[in-house]
């Protein structure tokens, strides 16, 4: 099993989430790491963008959103028949899963980096490109039962909340500035990148303690959910990289984002748009149980998919 | 010194609804608004401040008293359900 | 709508007792609290919120007169003598 | 319980007058002070707490109504005229 | 032209705000990052000061300091005749463009970095220096109309204004600890600096954006004051640099410094000791205006006019 | 006299202070860097750790806490005896001269590097140890006066405050990652280390200017026990360490230690378990004398006493 010693950091928080230690990673400081994550993958992504030909992506990106749409399609009447869920907590959860995670998808290029396994680099851009119709179609599917909704302010949440504007703004300036215009950056964005990673996992420890203490209450049939679909969702990404094209650590990276749940702009986002459903739940099952899942276990066994369907 | 009697309308909700409901409150005819944040506890459980749970804002509104029954309507009328909302009123003396 | 009479109690102590009063609070039956950041001046010396000073926080419970007597009673008999502590109360409509 | 009429003074201002309104208030006799940072707007604009606009103070001052009178009176006299600045009073019980 | 890839964050910052993105930097970051930016500014300047003889610096910062300090008596009759603006205003106004902008001229000296070109050290000194004789100018200027000045507290405000004091501060400190007694702090003090330059103009964009879209109200004239103000000031510079005999590097920041306009330090003083002037105007003007025209052209302009002047 | 530039940011901090700047280190950078530096130092000494068997280290490391543990219980007598203090006010100084001070120790490593001078990574362990019986102690001390004392309270803070929970996890992580598997972290937590270390100063230096202003109200016995103290703690560090066979390096850590007095978890716990302590008396003394005599002299003095056992 490859294993990524930054994970350690979440255990910490975990723990520390655990005993009731009196830590507290400040507000202030966790809105400026992600900040800097957001920033820093889409100046890594953007830069790495520059050395393919635009064109050539319409296609396959058009493929991976359309299968990623897919996702939050198929969850909800899952979650709304066999788990008797709401109409609006369905819809927010399948919203959640069906759009991805930041830092979920950024372990699993520490990991790349690690075991020195090369990937395509605009993988970044699908981070940014799937959370727009997951949001979307969560509020479509929400929208027959809550009658009212905000898609005004939806819409500008999606593009211009602050996790979309800072992937793509740094995607951007990446991609203009290049790797050598962006070379006296690199010490700050590159080389600190998992450090500070490590840091924001501590505190990702510490907010999925409370929701790990809280999972009795989920009930059995929001816990195998959050388990079973990040590895459906994973082969789904396993499958796809490999008919694209995409190289073993590419297809590792599909898998990931496919698997990963949001849990900073859906939340925000369903609050808004979807104010019936339970945050609670969507939360709970998305940084509780599927991001430390992903985090531990997914990462690997994607990790091992791909290896294991390229050696076809 | 000109002491004028007026009504303090005091608003805890969730930081998530800080725009929507100042434009709903300076669109129902408020002069002025003052906000701080919070963090507590009430029916719809514990709002830290941490970022997954969201945290609570304070809002006191000063205005006579049928600008704040105005507000106290609407935002019962559209939020109540669905979000934590907390809304007292008190007399005070506005010095102006 | 509905206005409620009740009382707003506000207390204002030492930020490191804020797990310890939240529990008196809650155990003595109140239904909910707010707190905000502050700081401040008292009988006990400048609390800056620098760390080694500490700072203060702002807990207001709103709730009926026994309630805010009983948590002013406990916290008075248990706090008052070691800790900065201020607390005043408030006729206020609770609207809900 | 002794508890004890008394004025609650809360005071909305910039944030850039903390220290000289501090100073001014103890100067005029007061025994204490809380202060929370909030934002807010009024009749001078938006005061967002972000740098360039400045934000706003909210200070509290629980005393006697003359203590109340002579705070408002000098605060009204020396800043009103060139800072965002609100002021109001309530009457409390001061436990202590 | 010369472009700098770190304005691309300012005008990301620019974008988000115009767009109304939730996107916003904590005030306890944006407080870290300026205290870091003028220690950073500061201990660079102290390391090269040690290089030079202060006592041959005696007469070009006299000079220096003089002809800076014509800069906001020259402007204030502009103001007050052409700009039909109140004796507060126009003291105020005069205060801000006398004074100087620390991210400015961080933007020059990475402009000059990245352009391997070489400068004086020790026009960091200055940037402590210009900031003294402005602000006392403005509210002299002020005075005669408002009456009662706080002058305790602004000469306390000038002095140990956190700005000046760190700025001094790093000097001093760089000084004594000289190149080697400051190498373990290099990474966090001079490697980290362009990153962190970038976060700040991101923040910069942000409140800029606020500033730029209420332009229209400022009428014309201010619009003109402060684009034609740095061009001049910037051409004072120019010429008295090159007649002190700076090189190049050094005379381009001179010119960038006489041409700054403070955002920062100036506000905060000029609220307490001149309060009848509206700090919308001087700001807006400072930071909506001259800001954004210095770094994405007053620079290179500033930059071609050292270039050209040495060609003498 | 051995002398670490680092040291000046907290002069500059005082400074600032002393001329009432209005420069402050906003609290929740404050509390970052805090974290940033007991992550930092766990994760320095987990590393160094790995290379020694920990079966060798359990008798030395008896030995360090059985002598630390007596500093609190000679110092209560002094302080009630001779200083004629409360109960409580003694106890509560005594926990917080036997427990430890991060800043200190670390000032005490940057030290050593720069001169470098190798010691026992394993110090670092001591730093979450020695914090153990000196709060427990102190409360013990306290109790047959005040009576009633939250045990459980105070054993959950001193197991699982912050202090002890970041220097105890990085231990443990640095202790399973190892010197290879930190390696992509080294650049924030190691190089960036003294740097961070400087800023803290800095704020350590604004803090302490208000204690220290504040030193004649504690009277003349106070400020001698403040400095006298240290110097005995450190010469039982100096020999101890000398007797147990540790180098010129990690005796010199051993006697700061010892010499050091705790100014961020002592306080906290001391205000809880302790309430009837006067707290402005024993942080005024821990951090208004006894840690700038440490960093200034004691240091040094530490250094050479080391140096001096071990000519023998
Ligand atoms: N009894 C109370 N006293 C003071 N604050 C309250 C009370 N009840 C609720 N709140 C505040 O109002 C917010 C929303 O309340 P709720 O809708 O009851 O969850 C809570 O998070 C508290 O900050
Ligand atoms: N007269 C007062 N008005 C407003 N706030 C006060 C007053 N007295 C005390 N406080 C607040 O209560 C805290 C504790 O007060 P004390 O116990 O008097 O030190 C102070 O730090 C202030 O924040
Ligand atoms: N009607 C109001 N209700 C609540 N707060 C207000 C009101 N008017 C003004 N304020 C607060 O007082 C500050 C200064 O007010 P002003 O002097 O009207 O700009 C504003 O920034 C608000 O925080
Ligand atoms: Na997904
Ligand atoms: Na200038
Ligand atoms: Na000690």
């Amino acid at each position: 099993m490859h294993f990524e010693p930054v994970v350690l950091f979440f255990m910490l928080g975990v723990f520390a989430g655990l005993v009731r230690s009196d830590l507290k990673i400040p507000a202030s400081i966790y809105e400026a790491l992600s900040i800097f994550l957001l920033l820093a993958i889409g100046l890594q992504g953007g830069v790495k963008l520059a050395e393919f030909s635009l064109l050539e992506l319409v296609v396959p990106a058009l493929l991976i959103l359309a299968v990623g749409s897919l996702i939050p399609v198929l969850v909800f009447p899952v979650l709304r028949l066999l788990g008797r869920m709401t109409r609006a907590d369905s819809a927010s959860i399948a919203a959640h899963y069906g759009s991805v995670s930041v830092v979920t998808f950024s372990v699993g290029v520490a990991l790349l980096i690690q075991e020195d396994i090369d990937f395509e680099g605009y993988m970044i851009v699908f981070l940014v490109l799937l959370e727009i119709p997951a949001l979307v179609i969560g509020v479509m599917l929400a929208r027959f039962g809550s009658g009212h909704v905000r898609w005004g302010k939806l819409v500008h949440e999606v593009f211009f909340g602050k996790s979309i504007l800072l992937l793509a703004g740094g995607l951007v300036i990446g991609f203009i500035a290049g790797a050598e215009g962006i070379k006296p950056l690199d010490i700050l964005f590159f080389d600190l990148f998992k450090g500070i990673l490590a840091l924001f996992l501590l505190e990702m420890g510490l907010v999925a303690a409370a929701r790990i203490a809280g999972l009795r209450s989920y009930g059995l049939f929001l816990v195998s959910f959050a388990i079973i679909t990040p590895l459906l969702s994973g082969i789904l990404g396993t499958v796809l990289g490999w008919m694209l094209g995409l190289s073993v650590g590419g297809t590792m990276l599909l898998a990931t984002l496919y698997a990963s749940a949001s849990y900073i702009a859906a939340p925000a986002a369903m609050r808004i748009a979807v104010p019936k459903a339970n945050p609670a739940l969507s939360i709970g099952a998305a940084l509780g149980i599927t991001f430390p899942f992903n985090i531990f276990l997914g990462i690997p066994i994607y990790f091992w998919m791909a290896q294991f369907i390229h050696s076809f | 010194m000109t002491a004028q009697p007026m009504t303090l309308l005091t608003i805890v909700s969730e930081t998530v609804l800080e725009d929507i409901l100042v434009d709903e409150i300076m669109s129902l005819g408020a002069k002025g608004y003052t906000i701080t944040d919070a963090r507590g506890k009430g029916t719809h459980g514990t709002r830290a401040g941490r970022w997954t749970q969201g945290g609570n804002i304070r809002i006191e509104v000063v205005g006579n008293a049928v600008l704040c029954g105005r507000i106290i309507e609407r935002l019962q009328a559209a939020y109540e359900q669905d979000y934590g909302l907390l809304m007292f009123t008190t007399p005070v003396e506005l010095q102006n």
